[in-house]
């Protein structure tokens, strides 16, 4: 977590933003009404620094906009995120913030559910349940050290 | 058939805060409920509408889990996320604390009262169920740590007329506890669900459990009594699940309830509906058949997660969501 | 203290008899521990010592090392920061006046070095404000400033780097990439492992970016340095030795099957690649061609843009030699195989693979001498094709870019190969299979041509070819052929416009504007206006208000960069044509004999609205060509601007006859002038019954800005009776609105570009000669009419530099919040665009108006328009930086407000309520803020 | 014919060289081996005994420590906890510890650790020696 400490992937694949989303004409236009899409969706999440790394989860490749799926009607929102190495035990944590970030961003009609991207982590079932657990993430987010992790990988202004 | 639950009225509980749990006091008269904002709230009819008859704040550093009123009416305990149960006590038309327990490692998920109202169970995420004795000057004993499950205690609940308990778990087990020569134990262990249970509720007698998870099931159990048929014959007592309501439920179930008058289930989904149940008449009783009485698809814009049939008033139901809010309704049966 | 007397510091006492300073300081050295002494009597010495070094350096240059051992027991366990500079300063004296250290280097260094990396964090509220940057900044001066140091400097920094406080290994990083700016290969020699290892180590691992780009700062550093020193080393090639260790450790990277840690070593290798031509050989040499060889062997687009953009930095990191004609360039052995990948890429699907391809294009073409013509051929064919066939956005506007930085460095082979072939295009018409109607060229594929034709005429060669394609395209919309529609024309008048601004200024530019492009604009219009009234047909484009509009921004453009002659010329030609029908300049005649532009022609509003091509010469001339006729033209553009009933037609006469006014240099005659006009005007405007308040109104606000911006006391008048009219039945919202013009620059007029006089600073002086009749005038308004002067407020507090309404907003803070709560959206809109920046860095007024803000604010954010809840939400957004403890009260009462425009139908508005109600959420919360 | 044998047992020496070699060589890393195996194995089980044995001889010295303070006193209060220490007095007597394979050991260590929060609870002590029985640290939840 701290930058001090030896990481446990030091060396991890960076991969490039994507741009900015572009803007058309309908975005000005009052009277079309724009449903939440998967794009939006990986725009809120794209950008979260990763625990561990100075970078987003985008640049680690963590979360992918193929991997988001939203249907605004049905009011539900489904993430995969890919932790960098299968045994990477920040995997809980980075599915912590993501929730957290689409909890504080979306509006409260939505259902959201974030998964590991399936077999790419050594305790898949393990952080998905986990992650799926109200309960839990509630506790969680009372925990201080806890909201203190997730609150750095949401927050805007860089490390 | 869905005409036949009808709202009372809706209270802003919790504001800014998800309400988290509603319980009756035993003659029906209270409604307690209690949140992520710390707080717990006390609701009493006056007229025919609902109002905050008082706030129990500062008990708890971090969120209230859930509530139990004392079989005598005269106390409340609250469990925590900072690891506390709180014992309140009745004084004329205030609550004031009394004692604190401590001893869990983290979250305290549910506190329970035994019928005789001189034990208590809590459990924990520390995996652990403790069972505290209460004697003449309210002082609270732990007489025993039980460690059957695997994981996060989830809830715990005592048998009506017994003194048997049942834990429910992250560890998708539902665990029976007896005591045998004043050691208690883990008497049974149910399988079946296929993810959390995160609810039981024993019918009127006693003899039938009900248990929802987060494999969006509700499944019914029955106890079978060793073939002597003495009751009090130890040990070997057996619980069979003998009925699954599956494929009503579109997200987790977060709570069950058995009315003890009218027998109706009712149950609090994940998925914003709270939805009613009826046994049908004249089944088998090792294979009851639940139909579904009533169905409100948007009882809540969010989560619901509790639900509770009034002790005295037949078909008077209190429920509450993430979005801090209590509703009250009447489930009315038509023929 | 007797010295203090002797010395009063900062003077100089000339009466000291010489070798006197020797003797005292040597006796002050014995005597005297310094460090035992008060703060102020220890900075008295210092100041002393720098003293005499200003004044007596041959002298103390006499006492040899003896002197920097001194120093160094006097200054030895300073603590103080103030003193502290003052001892660095005398280091600095030392080492750069050179002094001779003699055995004492390293206690010189001991005595200051201890105190890097510098952890000093002033107090707050420190009244010497003294900060850890001077600091820094000084003992680097000091540490840096002598190779004898480089020995105990460099282990002291590879050690320091070793730490976990960011800010020593920035500290040390820098310092290192400043001494070794001074150093030669020996003094590095030995410890160029040890700092290879840690700069490495800091890149892979960084935990921040600025540490990163120090690291490489630093690796530049060192290569330079060394590629320096290897001119005059006798035996082995430092720098290649060096290199090789760099090599040997990065490049397995660039060949990992995963790339990982490409990124990192190739940024590494780029900032070793550019310290010199040399280091450039060797790398590029070592890297490009395991890199080509990769991109060809991967075969997943991420894989191989991440390729192609290392190889892209590497090409832009190359350095080219000073002297490069007889030397091989560094890429001229891997160019051809990296054209070969760079065209492959060009013709794949991935659009990202293609921009990054065409950025190495660039980066390729910008090494002079480097690619071949054939090369060049083959890259414009890409690009063209592109152009023609790529529907997606952001390629296009790749291409344009591309194509434009191309066309400056090769202008030939878009002369011959890329305008034909557009040209064709544009022009062609292909029939249907089915035959029912001629099918043209897809206006997407229309415009992006336009555009590159924009693009790509910045050499005059090029424009020489590329505007008379637009003029073709005009002329077919003007005749209708081909089915150009209006659209078409604007795009093709706003080319000429963007060639008009870029095209480099040269004699024959200037003559082609002149000669060939404004007159054949003026021509068509002309046809156009003329044919127009004839006809009732077919209606050419040419008189709509937006192509017009257009083109009288090519004429201006044009005519505010015409040298003295052609501008005089050009004057001349115009106003004869408007004055006196004079159309013998204009190609494509057959133009009727008597044409009066500028006669009131009742509803012929099509020749009337040509005057906004005149304004458009005559007043973006350079203010040395003489407008002939002045008087003349005045009085015609009064006329038609008072008189004329088309919006357009009088509009753009007064703003011409303002234009006009505001050049006119000061003197009898533009008094008189300005006395005829106004009384004109004042009485249309008195007269409530008059038919012509408006066209009066305009023409009065047009000239009120000529006079603002050039500082005429007779625009105080003018902004009086606007400042009356706010009350007006009918013209006070229009009187409101007439801020916002005065306030900000028109495009085609009136502005610095067109030669206007615009004093600085105009809004200021305006603003604060005029904001409290605003405020009075608000407070004795009647209710309905309020509004109206908040307006008016809003719009021109609106744009004003920031330090000015910081300082002026307490006086109106008030007034603004109630502009908030009025119904009118220009008036929320405008005042939340002014009441944003000072949000964003709050004087203390406005922290006082918190809850006020707040209150007014969040009601804004779900507002019918959408505009006004994003520029709410914005400043909701800056709220929550104000000072923590002011703000959490608000924190749940801002969060469940802004939970509502999260499901906001519009995705720009839920963007902002996102972003805003992410940083409250981090308020007060652990790791937050 | 000597000469011949000669040559052929040379020869068979020869040939034979390298399965004999081969064969030595494993022998030789076998018991390397097993015997560095051992060694770790022992460690291992060393050390996890070591952790075990103090958890439980703690826990021991607990129960006679309390008891001692509590013995003699006519409080039902006191007899209650008395009775407590016995009976997780009892349960240490008869932990098999001496069985490391047997399951039943995880059993009673489990029961062990129960007992001693229950009774640390009764006793109202703050456990804030919790090395043996906390499970959860802070980034858990």
């Amino acid at each position: 977590m701290s930058g001090g400490t030896q990481l446990e992937n030091a060396n991890p694949v960076i991969f490039e933003r994507s741009g900015e989303r572009l803007q058309t004409a309908a975005d000005e236009d009052e009277d079309v009404h724009d449903p939440i899409d998967d794009r939006e969706i990986f725009d809120l999440i794209r950008s979260i620094n990763d625990p561990e790394h100075p970078l987003s989860l985008e640049e680690l490749n963590v979360v992918e906009q193929v991997r988001v799926k939203v249907n605004d009607a049905e009011s539900n929102v489904g993430v995969e995120f890919t932790p960098t190495i299968p045994h990477c035990s920040m995997a809980t944590l980075i599915g912590l913030s993501i929730k957290v970030k689409l909890l504080r961003s979306l509006p409260d009609r939505f259902k959201i559910d974030v998964h590991i991207t399936p077999g790419t982590h050594a305790s898949e079932d393990a952080v998905n349940k986990q992650l799926a657990d109200k309960e839990r993430v509630a506790a969680a987010l009372e925990n201080s050290s806890l909201l203190e992790v997730v609150n750095q990988c949401l927050s805007t202004r860089s490390v | 058939m869905k005409e036949n639950l009808t709202l009372i009225q809706r209270l802003n509980a919790h504001p800014d805060s998800r309400c988290w749990f509603v319980g009756w006091n035993p003659n029906g008269t209270l409604l307690a409920s209690c949140g992520g904002d710390k707080a717990i709230r006390i609701w009493g009819r006056e007229g025919d509408s609902w109002v905050c008859k008082g706030v129990l704040e500062d008990g708890h550093q971090r969120t209230v889990r859930k509530l139990a009123w004392s079989p005598c009416g005269n106390y409340l305990a609250s469990a925590s996320f900072d690891a506390t149960t709180c014992i309140w006590k009745k004084k004329n038309d205030d609550f004031e604390s009394l004692t604190v327990l401590e001893g869990h490692e983290n979250e305290v998920k549910c506190v329970s009262w035994a019928p005789s109202g001189n034990l208590l169970a809590t459990c924990s995420r520390d995996k652990s169920v403790w069972i505290w004795e209460v004697d003449e000057e309210d002082d609270y004993e732990c007489v025993t740590v039980l460690n059957s499950h695997t994981q996060d205690v989830k809830h715990v609940a005592w048998h009506p007329t017994q003194e048997l308990l049942v834990s429910a778990s992250y560890d998708n087990n539902i665990c029976i506890y007896k005591e045998v020569d004043d050691d208690w134990e883990c008497q049974a262990t149910l399988q079946g669900h296929t993810s959390t249970v995160w609810n039981l509720s024993f019918s009127a007698t006693g003899e039938r459990l009900a248990s929802c998870s987060d494999d969006r099931t509700v499944k019914i159990w029955k106890e079978y009594l060793a073939e002597s048929g003495q009751g009090e014959l130890i040990g070997d007592i057996s619980w069979k699940c003998v009925c699954t309501l599956s494929g009503y439920h579109g997200r987790a179930v977060y709570d069950v309830d058995w009315c003890r008058l009218t027998g109706a289930l009712a149950t609090a989904s994940g998925d914003d509906a709270v939805r009613v149940f009826k046994e049908e008449s004249s089944t088998d009783p090792d294979q009851p058949l639940f139909s579904l009485a009533a169905h409100m698809p948007k009882a809540h814009s969010q989560d619901v997660n509790s639900v509770a049939w009034n002790p005295k008033e037949a078909g008077l139901l209190a429920t509450c969501s993430d979005s801090g809010d209590i509703a009250i309704w009447r489930f009315q049966e038509q023929d | 203290m007797v010295f203090f007397f002797l010395f009063p510091p900062q003077t100089h006492c000339p009466t000291l008899p010489p070798g006197a300073t020797v003797s005292i300081l040597k006796s002050l050295f014995q005597d005297v521990h310094v460090q035992s002494l008060l703060l102020a009597d220890r900075a008295c010495v210092y100041k002393m010592l720098i003293n005499v070094m200003d004044t007596r350096e041959a002298e103390l240059k006499g006492l040899g090392a003896d002197f920097v051992f001194g120093f160094v027991q006097s200054m030895d366990g300073e603590r103080d920061p103030r003193n502290l500079l003052l001892a660095f300063q005398i280091a600095k004296r030392i080492i750069h006046r050179g002094y001779s250290l003699g055995k004492f280097a390293e206690e010189l260094f001991e005595v200051t070095s201890c105190y890097f990396p510098i952890d000093f964090t002033p107090p707050p509220n420190d009244p010497h404000g003294i900060t850890r940057e001077e600091l820094i900044q000084e003992l680097r001066e000091v540490l840096t400033g002598t190779p004898k140091f480089a020995e105990f400097l460099l282990p002291l920094i590879i050690e320091k780097l070793d730490s976990d406080v960011q800010s020593a290994k920035l500290d040390s990083l820098q310092t290192l990439a400043a001494c070794v700016a001074w150093y030669e290969h020996k003094d590095l020699a030995g410890f160029l492992e040890g700092l290879w290892a840690s700069l490495r180590r800091e890149v892979f691992q960084t935990s921040s970016e600025r540490i990163e780009s120090a690291g490489l700062a630093a690796l530049t550093a060192i290569t330079s340095c060394l590629s320096r020193s290897v001119l005059s080393s006798d035996s082995e090639d430092a720098l290649s030795i060096f290199l090789e260790m760099v090599l040997n450790d990065c490049k397995h990277h660039l060949c990992e099957p995963d790339l990982k840690l490409v990124w990192p070593t190739a940024k590494l290798l780029q900032a070793a690649c550019s310290a010199s031509n040399r280091a450039s050989h060797i790398i590029v040499a070592a890297v490009m061609p395991s890199l080509i060889e990769q991109y060809n062997s991967k075969n997943q687009c991420s894989h191989r843009r991440t390729l192609l953009e290392v190889m892209q930095r590497f090409v832009q990191s190359v350095k080219s030699s000073e002297s490069s004609e007889n030397e091989e360039l560094v890429l001229s052995a891997v160019c051809p195989s990296l054209c070969s990948v760079t065209f492959a890429a060009l013709s794949e699907t991935n659009g990202s693979l293609q921009v990054t391809a065409m950025s190495v294009l660039i980066s390729l073409a910008r090494q002079a001498g480097l690619l071949s013509n054939s090369q060049i051929e083959l890259a414009v064919d890409h690009l063209a094709r592109l152009v023609l066939s790529d529907e997606d956005d952001t390629i296009s506007l790749a291409v344009i870019s591309c194509a434009g930085g191309l066309a400056e460095l090769h202008p030939t082979v878009f002369i011959t190969n890329m305008i034909p072939r557009i040209k064709k295009v544009i022009f062609s018409e292909s029939i249907q299979q089915d035959g029912d109607s001629a099918q043209h060229t897809q206006p997407a594929v229309r415009q992006r041509c336009l555009s590159v034709l924009a693009a790509v005429s910045i050499k005059p060669s090029v424009a020489q070819e590329s505007t008379p394609v637009l003029l073709e395209v005009l002329g077919a919309a003007h005749s209708g052929e081909l089915g150009f529609s209006s659209e078409e024309a604007v795009l093709a008048c706003s080319s000429l416009k963007t060639i008009a601004e870029r095209v480099e200024d040269t004699e024959d530019s200037g003559r082609c504007f002149h000669d060939v492009i404004v007159p054949r604009l003026l021509s068509l219009a002309l046809q156009a206006a003329l044919k127009g009234e004839i006809s009732s047909a077919h209606h050419s484009p040419l008189t709509q208000e937006a192509v017009l509009s257009t083109m009288v921004g090519v004429i201006s453009t044009a005519c505010s960069r015409l040298q003295p002659t052609l501008a005089g010329q050009t004057a001349v030609r115009f106003v004869s044509l408007f004055l006196d029908g004079d159309v013998s300049f204009l190609p494509g005649n057959s133009f009727p004999s008597q044409i009066k532009l500028l006669a009131n022609h009742g509803d012929s509003w099509r020749q009337s609205q040509m005057v906004c091509l005149l304004m458009g010469c005559v007043c973006s001339l350079p203010r040395t060509a003489a407008v002939p006729q002045m008087e003349r033209l005045l009085s015609e553009l009064e006329e038609m601007s008072c008189t004329c009933s088309h919006v357009m037609s009088y509009t753009s006469a007064a703003k011409c006859f303002a234009g006009l006014l505001n050049k006119i240099p000061a003197g009898d005659f533009l008094d008189s002038r300005l006395q005829k006009t106004m009384t004109r005007i004042l009485s249309e405007l008195n007269s409530a019954d008059s038919s012509v308040r408006m066209q009066a109104f305009t023409l009065m606000i047009w000239v009120a800005k000529a006079l603002l911006l050039r500082y005429h006391p007779t625009c105080a008048a003018l902004t009086d009776k606007l400042f009356s009219l706010l009350d007006d039945a009918d013209l006070g919202p229009v009187a409101a609105d007439g801020f916002s013009l005065l306030m900000s620059d028109s495009a085609d007029v009136l502005s610095r570009a067109c030669h206007a006089d615009v004093r600085i600073m105009y809004r200021q002086r305006f603003f604060s000669e005029n904001s409290a009749k605003l405020v009075q005038g608000f407070n004795a308004a009647p209710q309905e009419k309020k509004p109206n002067y908040l307006k008016a407020l809003s719009n021109i507090v609106n744009k004003l530099p920031k330090q000015v309404q910081v300082t002026e907003l307490p006086a109106l803070l008030s007034l603004l919040l109630e502009a908030l709560t009025y119904p009118d959206q220009g008036v929320q809109l405008s005042t939340l665009s002014c009441l944003e920046p000072v949000i964003a860095d709050p004087p203390p007024a406005l922290i006082q108006q918190l809850e006020a803000l707040v209150v007014r604010l969040l009601p804004l954010t779900s507002a019918p328009n959408m505009n006004v809840k994003i520029a709410s939400l914005r400043c909701i957004h800056a709220l929550s930086r104000f000072p923590e403890h002011e703000v959490l009260p608000f924190r749940a009462r801002v969060l469940r407000a802004l939970a509502r425009p999260l499901d906001d139908k519009k995705r720009l508005v839920r963007r902002e309520a996102v972003q805003a109600r992410g940083e409250w959420f981090l308020l007060g919360s652990p790791g937050g803020r | 014919m000597a000469l011949e044998t000669d040559d052929n047992d040379m020869f068979d020496c020869i040939l034979m060289a390298d399965e004999k070699f081969r064969g030595e060589g494993y022998q030789e890393g076998f018991e390397k081996g097993t015997y560095q195996g051992l060694q770790t194995g022992r460690k291992h089980g060393a050390s996890h005994g070591a952790k075990l044995s103090t958890e439980i001889s703690f826990y021991h010295g607990f129960v006679v420590t309390w008891k001692c303070l509590l013995q003699h006193g006519p409080d039902p209060k006191l007899r209650k906890r008395v009775k407590a220490l016995e009976s997780f007095q009892y349960l240490i007597q008869n932990c098999n510890c001496d069985d490391p394979k047997s399951a039943k050991l995880q059993e009673d260590m489990a029961k062990l650790r129960c007992k001693f929060k229950q009774v640390c609870s009764m006793l109202s002590i703050q456990t804030d020696f919790k090395d043996y029985t906390k499970t959860s640290q802070a980034a858990s939840f």
